[in-house]
């Protein structure tokens, strides 16, 4: 590893767990700059999710280094300290808060103090109110607005997690397959919307929608076993005969 | 920020529930002691006490919907609390006898007497003083849920594994209260109580103020409780409830918000102990009986879990059943209980408001709905959610 | 069997008994009809003055004083032995062993006996017994000389000695013999050896009878005895340990048969079921019903009784378990505290009405003959009903795991929890599942029952003392897993039964259920949690 | 909102209803006799069988005409072994159902939870069972034995007829165990019983494995002395321990038990063959022979149509109790409770087991005590009685602080607590 610590914006190195002997990551390292997006691939059970999971705090490596911002080890974090920290992240499965508006899963997500007192007396500013609107453009979803979230579609669903995400303002994102039973323009909508998204911010997009990759167009990782297969753009990554047998070819 | 707290906590329901037990708090007492027992307005001494149990039944019940109904915490120990709060204030009352036992003893309670302890254990001392009895009422079921739930929170403790560890707490407590080397009068608990505040505890007068402080006391806690639930705070409960991974990933520190909760609740229990116990005349270690808790969840399950004023008709309306059915059908009343809590979870899931609400909102959606129709489908939102929303 | 032998020996002893004179007969039944005027008092005296006749037809009249079979005919003072007829008494005359007809009750009078009566005539018999042709009956007349003993009895022994052939017989004699000698007034080096010889064989009865002889042995004797007294001492403290063990297996195995039922119905199925103890107590009430029928109509099938009962009770409570199932539980999958809610209604509904069938009290559930009584292994008291319990609920979680792992049954049963739906497109009809796996659940906890029912107290109350125990059980272990449901159990019982002797019964639970609190912070998931990626929703 | 105030509106409604029904046979013309014993929970498998005997008194009553030449009209309730439901009850059968007299409770709890019901109300309770005594209150009598009417009598007993030097005292832990085994400690001592001769010991309610104690007690037994146990152990837990007992082979002969707790009713639930010869303490034991006993047994079993039914010493306190309320009653002409409690001192009935008891000052009753052994067939067989009857003492001599403790509930003194040697009555005015 020649490049040095500080310049990234995420840093994994050798990380390693396992679940009762089955290796799910094997000596995994993996940079992620200011800024960037991201996009990884990989078959089922490559340890996509296993990864984002260590990055944000869920489950323990047994070894390995995780560094945020160069120098805040993740490790010694816990979920809510690393989503503080300005780590968002997105499920596999849309993952809303059913029995809230759409207002109120937006307002919930919103960067502001999140201790016992400062929410019991939390008053809706302007301000608030203001980004919160400008969300729900976002995401498309004004119309909804008071509509409870177990109402909404599989994909408004999706976006309405994007939109949390997005209230939440954080540095890095973590997308685990965000069109997962969408329809071709919803998908297509999306990647717009995720370009659009990192302009401000670094997006990690897990995802097996190969077009879907490419028309986001970024430096793509491949995943196999636990560690890393290939790096590179989409091409390069897709024309890797290890990739090919492990992935693609199958 | 207070204010604002309190303001939003008022809902129509609330205002008008609150507006009942005002009403109960200032009527009751007045029929009791101001009409003649022939009056045909009259509420018998005998009445007033009952209720008063009914309300402080009430006050554990919606106590545990705070936890159990907005933060998913299915607690099997909210005895245990209640019981506590009505230990702290049952030792006050103990003190408050003084040398009138029957051993003329001024500092040892009867049973410490026959029992032929010396001298008094140092966790009596300071219960002889009104303010730190219910200091006490309130600091050590919210401590005991405090530390419980630092540690079962913190390790992630969920579900029916919290359950169980809550019933396994009440249960220890329970053979802990029975041992008579505690010191709190083991199997017989604290009883022959004389009087509360220099006020004689058999005085027709005191029931009715202690039914009227219980009322007073419900629909304080009704009040905060509602605006725990209506503020941000509470929506993160909610949202905790439903996806606590979610919550978490979004920075919120859910074992701090369950703590809080879970502190609170036990402290709304603990004062619920203290005013069942004058009002009943003894407080043993039957109180911690892990068939207690359930209990509790149960009336909060027949009203309507997560409505506030749900689990407030539930208690109430078990235990009017229950005092009814003991009496009029003695040998037969189980089989009516148990049924009731079976065909209760069959046919009313919500519970009896939850499932009127459920009705109410379609109803109302329906008329929306037809009105959207006769407007030319003019973009509304649905009624139905704001409605449930509310809850 | 000790019946037959009893029979058999009366039989034999009254053979021998028609040489003797008729002076004697006469001499014999005034000391007999003695027993019929005499107070409570004095019948001790009575007794000792029968026994040193030596006559063996005073065997018969002892054993059924001892028994309470002796009445005194109201009218004359005559003393018979006695045996129950319906209403009438059978009357044997008790010298010349015939039949003296039968009469009503209310015509005789009892012979009274007290608890030092009975140890009067036991010691009484275990002399006049030793020479006993029969093998079975000398063992235990050394046995109970062993129980009572009596310096008078050390001539007996040393002549029964002499003739014995016996091994194991003899073995207990020297035993018996240096028992008696230590409190006798022979040389203190004859007792000397004695003490030796009990310090071999160790024992209670050896602590016993040594400590009493301490007060009053000579200075020479005293040391001997002490160090006897240590040494014994020390390896009874080494086998206490190992009974505490045993101990803990033994609450390990109760815990264990509690606990698997529940291990199915709720650590499989996920159903927090409240009325899990009822069908418990069903099946203890299962057993209770058989053993009535057998009594009345089929005495000779007593001993089978819990063979039979073990079906009848997995059928009863199966069934009940399947009533359940279709009638309320169905509806709640999903919802698993709402099962709660509602098992513990159907709770309060079975206890009700086996209270409203069988009355509120107890039911006598009785041990057959190969479940009662103890055997000593080296120092450990080892009790067959406990003993065979643990060897129950090991075949009952051997056949459990049997079921759930290689028959298409469990195959069918362990793809419907994991995963319903997958399942049920693969064409397993998963609502007849969820039912045959709630009745199977419920089915071994009537089969616990059975076995239950033979340790602790038969009524309606009988499961609610099993309920909070069980799931401490499952949650200990680690919900839906067989083998912590094991683990669990006897790990909870030996470290209950550790901690008892230090912190007494009531704290030692208390520590236990405190310990429990803290584990599950140290592993949220129990003993034997399913580890795994299992993401989160 | 309008469903929810209908909800409580019916509520109160159902409450009120009740409330007037049972007021409308007030109306009638019978004297109420109130019955609160538990019939569910865990003490339902003791006092059902009172609520039983009870109801089979009142019918046998009324059969004989009545009182005052009113009939007799029992109301039952369920107070379900639930403590304060015990004095919600008390309070509805005096206020709401106007009883004239209750016969209720078993344990000491439930009673102590309706003593200020009972004196609040000033109505009258019949109390049957044994209890640790430290008590005496103006509208309670105490129909059951006190500690000196059944524990001190059954230690003398071993210590005479068994010379018994070692004593285990083992009991359930509440007060009742507590109380007299403080109580049999201190007689002990005072008889010159060494401390370490003496093993005391508790276990929780409903205790089921007595592997661990039973063998204690076994090892406490064989050091050379005669040793007997003393058990206070609650109804419940009796069957497991000795089933326990029978296994271990401790035979009656060699260590046996005197029970406190354990009577007829509480064998029918075991096989007691191997029991055969321990023993247990009361003030009646079915198996007494005399024609009042045996009259009221056949009634009994009549009235069950239960022809192995089996009586127990609390009833025949409820036969004691029921008959010196309706004498009282009759000699003061009316079921007021002053005139009934002033009239009830002195009364003098035939109890059960061959003789008459009285009513005593100190509203406990003179008993004899019986000690009985455990027979094969479930009864018990008298092997001791004393000589004469036993006046119960509620404020028990061995205890320092109850020693000077005297109640006499007569005019003048009119005290549960005169402290004799201050001159005082200690909870008076209270």
């Amino acid at each position: 590893m020649t490049e040095k610590k500080p310049k990234s914006l995420l840093y994994l190195d050798g990380v390693s767990v396992s679940f009762d002997g089955f290796k799910a990551l094997n000596s995994l390292s993996f940079i992620v700059e200011p800024g960037e997006l991201r996009a990884i691939i990989g078959p089922n059970g490559a340890g996509k999710t296993t990864m984002m999971d260590i990055i944000t705090g869920k489950t323990r490596p047994d070894e390995g280094e995780v560094f945020f911002k160069g120098d805040i080890d993740l490790t010694k974090k816990d979920e809510a300290e690393i989503a503080q920290l300005g780590i968002g992240r997105k499920f596999q499965k849309p993952t809303v808060f059913e029995n809230h508006t759409v207002w109120d899963n937006l307002e919930l997500a919103l960067n502001r103090s999140r201790g016992v007192f400062a929410t019991l007396f939390y008053r809706l500013t302007g301000e608030d109110k203001d980004r919160i609107e400008e969300i729900l453009a976002t995401v498309r979803l004004t119309a909804r607005r008071d509509d409870l979230a177990a109402n909404l579609s599989h994909g408004q669903k999706q976006w309405l997690e994007i939109g949390m995400l997005l209230a939440q303002e954080p540095e890095l994102l973590l997308v685990d397959e965000p069109v997962a039973g969408m329809t071709d323009a919803e998908t297509a909508e999306t990647a717009i919307l995720l370009r659009e998204i990192a302009k401000t911010r670094s997006v990690v997009v897990v995802e097996h929608d190969m077009g879907f990759v490419r028309d986001l167009g970024v430096k793509v990782t491949c995943l196999a076993e636990g560690s890393v297969l290939a790096e590179g753009s989409i091409d390069f990554v897709s024309n890797d005969p290890k990739v090919i047998e492990n992935y693609l070819g199958r | 920020m207070i204010t604002s707290f309190l303001v939003k906590s008022l809902d129509r329901t609330i205002v008008i529930a609150v507006a009942v037990l005002l009403a109960l708090a200032a009527l009751v007492p007045a029929l009791n002691l101001l009409t003649a027992p022939d009056h045909p307005l009259h509420v018998p001494t005998y009445l007033v006490s009952l209720f008063g149990k009914y309300l402080t039944y009430a006050l554990l019940a919606l106590a545990l919907d705070l936890v159990w109904g907005f933060c998913g915490i299915l607690s099997l120990g909210h005895a245990a609390f209640f019981a506590l709060g009505g230990y702290a204030i049952g030792m006050y009352l103990m003190r408050q006898i003084g040398a009138r036992g029957s051993y003329g003893n001024p500092l040892l309670p009867d049973f410490m007497v026959f029992l032929n302890w010396k001298e008094l254990p140092w966790f009596w001392y300071g219960f002889d003083m009104f303010w730190f009895a219910a200091l006490m009422v309130v600091v050590v079921p919210g401590l005991l849920a405090f530390v419980f739930g630092w540690f079962a929170f913190r390790s992630r403790v969920n579900g029916v594994y919290l359950s169980i560890i809550t019933q396994a707490m009440t249960y220890a407590l329970l053979l802990a209260f029975f041992r008579n080397d505690m010191g709190f009068g083991g199997n017989n608990g604290l009883t022959d109580f004389k009087d509360i505040l220099g006020f004689n505890i058999q005085a027709d007068g005191t029931r009715a103020a202690l039914f009227a402080a219980s009322a007073l006391a419900l629909a304080a806690s009704l009040v905060i409780t509602s605006g725990i639930v209506r503020s941000k705070f509470g929506k993160v409960l909610v949202a905790l409830r439903d996806a606590e991974s979610r919550t978490r990933f979004l920075g919120y520190r859910v074992e701090h918000m369950k703590l809080f909760a879970f502190t609170v609740s036990a402290m709304m229990a603990g004062i619920a102990g203290a005013l069942y116990v004058p009002q009943v005349g003894i407080i043993n270690p039957g109180e911690f009986e892990p068939g207690n808790s359930i209990e509790v969840v149960i009336w909060t399950a027949v009203g309507g879990r997560g409505t506030l004023i749900g689990p407030i008709i539930g208690a109430i309306l078990v235990n009017g059943g229950k005092s009814i059915f003991t009496a009029a059908f003695p040998e037969f009343w189980l089989f009516a209980l148990g049924g009731l809590f079976v065909l209760v979870t069959l046919f009313l899931p919500k519970g009896v408001v939850g499932t009127a609400r459920h009705y109410l909102a379609k109803r109302r959606a329906f008329r929306a709905s037809a009105r959207k129709e006769n407007e030319n489908g003019k973009e509304a939102s649905l009624p139905a959610a704001e409605s449930l929303a509310a809850e | 069997m000790y019946r037959i032998i009893q029979s058999v020996l009366v039989a034999l002893l009254l053979l021998a008994a028609v040489p003797t004179g008729l002076r004697a007969e006469d001499g014999l039944r005034d000391l007999v009809n003695a027993l019929g005027e005499a107070k409570l008092s004095e019948v001790d005296e009575h007794i000792a003055a029968l026994a040193k006749t030596g006559d063996p037809k005073v065997v018969p009249v002892l054993e059924a004083l001892g028994e309470g079979n002796l009445y005194a005919r109201k009218a004359d003072g005559q003393v018979f032995l006695t045996k129950e007829s319906g209403s009438n008494l059978t009357l044997t005359d008790p010298v010349s062993g015939e039949s003296a007809g039968e009469a009503p009750k209310a015509s005789l009078s009892k012979v009274k006996v007290n608890n030092s009566v009975r140890r009067a005539v036991r010691t009484a018999l275990g002399s006049l017994t030793l020479l006993s042709p029969d093998r079975n009956a000398r063992l235990k007349a050394v046995q109970s000389v062993l129980q009572s003993p009596n310096a008078d009895a050390l001539g007996a022994i040393e002549n029964a000695l002499a003739a014995e052939k016996d091994g194991e017989v003899r073995a207990m004699l020297e035993q018996a013999r240096a028992t008696t000698l230590i409190i006798s007034d022979r040389p203190t080096e004859e007792k000397k050896e004695a003490v030796r010889l009990l310090k071999e064989n160790g024992g209670r009865e050896a602590l016993s009878i040594l400590s009493s002889a301490l007060g009053s042995a000579d200075e020479t004797l005293k040391p001997d005895i002490e160090a006897a007294l240590a040494s014994i001492e020390q390896t009874q403290a080494l086998w206490a340990a190992g009974q505490n063990v045993w101990y803990g297996l033994s609450l390990g195995s109760v815990l264990l048969l509690a606990a698997i039922g529940l291990a199915i119905t709720f650590g499989v199925m996920g159903i927090i079921n409240m009325a899990h103890g009822e069908m418990v107590m069903l099946g203890a009430y299962t057993t209770f019903l058989v053993q009535e029928v057998l009594r009345t109509s089929f005495p000779a099938l007593f001993d089978w009784s819990l063979a039979i009962a073990l079906p009848l009770a997995f059928i009863v409570t199966g069934t009940v378990g399947l009533a359940m199932e279709r009638g309320v539980i169905r509806f709640l999958y999903g919802r698993p505290l709402e099962t709660l809610l509602a098992t513990w209604g159907i709770s309060l509904i079975l206890q009700q009405s086996v209270r409203s069938i069988f009355g509120p009290t107890n039911r006598e559930v009785g041990n057959p003959s190969w479940m009662s009584g103890a055997f000593e292994l080296g120092g450990l008291t080892i009790t067959w009903n406990r003993l065979w319990i643990i060897v129950f609920a090991l075949a009952v979680f051997a056949g459990l795991l049997f079921l759930l792992k290689k028959t298409p049954m469990g195959l069918q049963m362990r793809a419907v929890t994991q995963n319903r739906r997958m399942a049920s497109s693969m064409g397993i009809r998963t609502p007849w599942v969820d039912a045959l796996t709630f009745a199977l659940g419920s089915g071994i906890a009537g089969m616990a029952g059975v076995a239950l029912s033979q340790i602790d107290n038969v009524s309606p109350n009988l499961g609610q003392g099993y309920i909070i125990d069980s799931f401490m059980v499952v949650v200990f272990g680690g919900v839906g897993n067989l083998w912590g449901t094991l683990v669990g159990a006897f790990s909870l019982g030996i470290l209950n039964k550790f901690l008892e002797p230090y912190a007494g019964a009531v704290l030692g639970k208390i520590l236990v259920l405190v310990l429990i609190i803290l584990f599950i912070q140290k592993r949220p998931r129990g003993l034997f949690a399913l580890k795994g990626r299992a993401v989160e929703a | 909102m309008t469903i929810r105030a209908r909800v409580t509106g019916a509520f109160l409604a159902a409450v009120l209803s009740t409330t007037a029904f049972n007021g409308a046979f007030a109306a009638e013309d019978t004297i109420k006799v109130g019955i609160l014993h538990s019939l569910s929970g865990t003490m339902a498998i003791s006092e059902t069988t009172l609520k039983d005997a009870m109801l089979m008194l009142i019918e046998e009553q009324n059969k004989k005409g009545g009182l005052l030449g009113k009939k007799l009209e029992a109301v039952v309730v369920d107070p379900a072994s639930d403590w304060p439901l015990f004095a919600e009850k008390a309070r509805e059968l005096i206020s709401v159902d106007k009883v004239s007299a209750v016969f209720g409770c078993w344990t000491s709890v439930s009673r102590k939870s309706v003593l200020p019901v009972f004196e609040e109300l000033n109505s009258i309770l019949f109390y049957p069972v044994q209890y640790e005594g430290e008590e005496s209150q103006r509208n309670v009598f105490y129909t059951g034995a006190a500690p000196n009417q059944q524990a001190i009598p059954a230690v003398d007993y071993l210590m005479e007829n068994e010379e018994v030097e070692r004593w285990v005292l083992a009991g359930t832990d509440y007060v009742y165990p507590r109380t007299t085994n403080k109580i049999l400690e201190a007689y002990l001592i005072a008889k010159g019983v060494k401390p370490e001769d003496i093993m005391i010991n508790y276990t929780p309610f409903g205790h089921s494995d007595w592997q661990t104690i039973v063998s204690d007690i076994k090892k406490f037994g064989s050091a050379g002395k005669k040793t007997a146990v003393v058990s206070t152990i609650n109804g419940d837990a009796n069957v497991p321990f000795y089933k326990e007992l029978a296994n271990q082979g401790i035979k009656a002969e060699d260590i046996p038990v005197v029970a406190f707790s354990v009577g007829e009713e509480e064998l029918a639930g075991l096989d007691t063959g191997p029991l055969v010869g321990h023993l247990a303490a009361w003030n009646y034991f079915q198996s007494v022979d005399n024609p009042t006993n045996a009259e009221f047994i056949e009634t009994w079993k009549a009235y069950t149509k239960n022809d192995k039914r089996v009586t127990n010493d609390p009833m025949e306190a409820h036969y004691i109790g029921f008959n010196m309320w309706l004498k009282a009653v009759e000699k003061a002409g009316t079921t007021d409770t002053d005139a009934v409690l002033d009239a009830m001192i002195g009364i003098s009935v035939p109890n059960l087991s061959g003789g008459y008891s009285t009513m005593m000052p100190n509203h406990h009753i003179t008993k004899p005590v019986l000690i009985g052994e455990i027979q094969s067939d479930g009864q018990f067989e008298t092997v001791w009685e004393t000589p004469g009857l036993v006046v119960g003492d509620e404020w028990s001599d061995y205890l320092p602080d109850s020693k000077d403790l005297i109640s006499d509930w007569r005019a003048p003194m009119s005290c549960g607590n005169f402290n004799v040697a201050t001159g005082k009555c200690g909870g008076k005015g209270s």
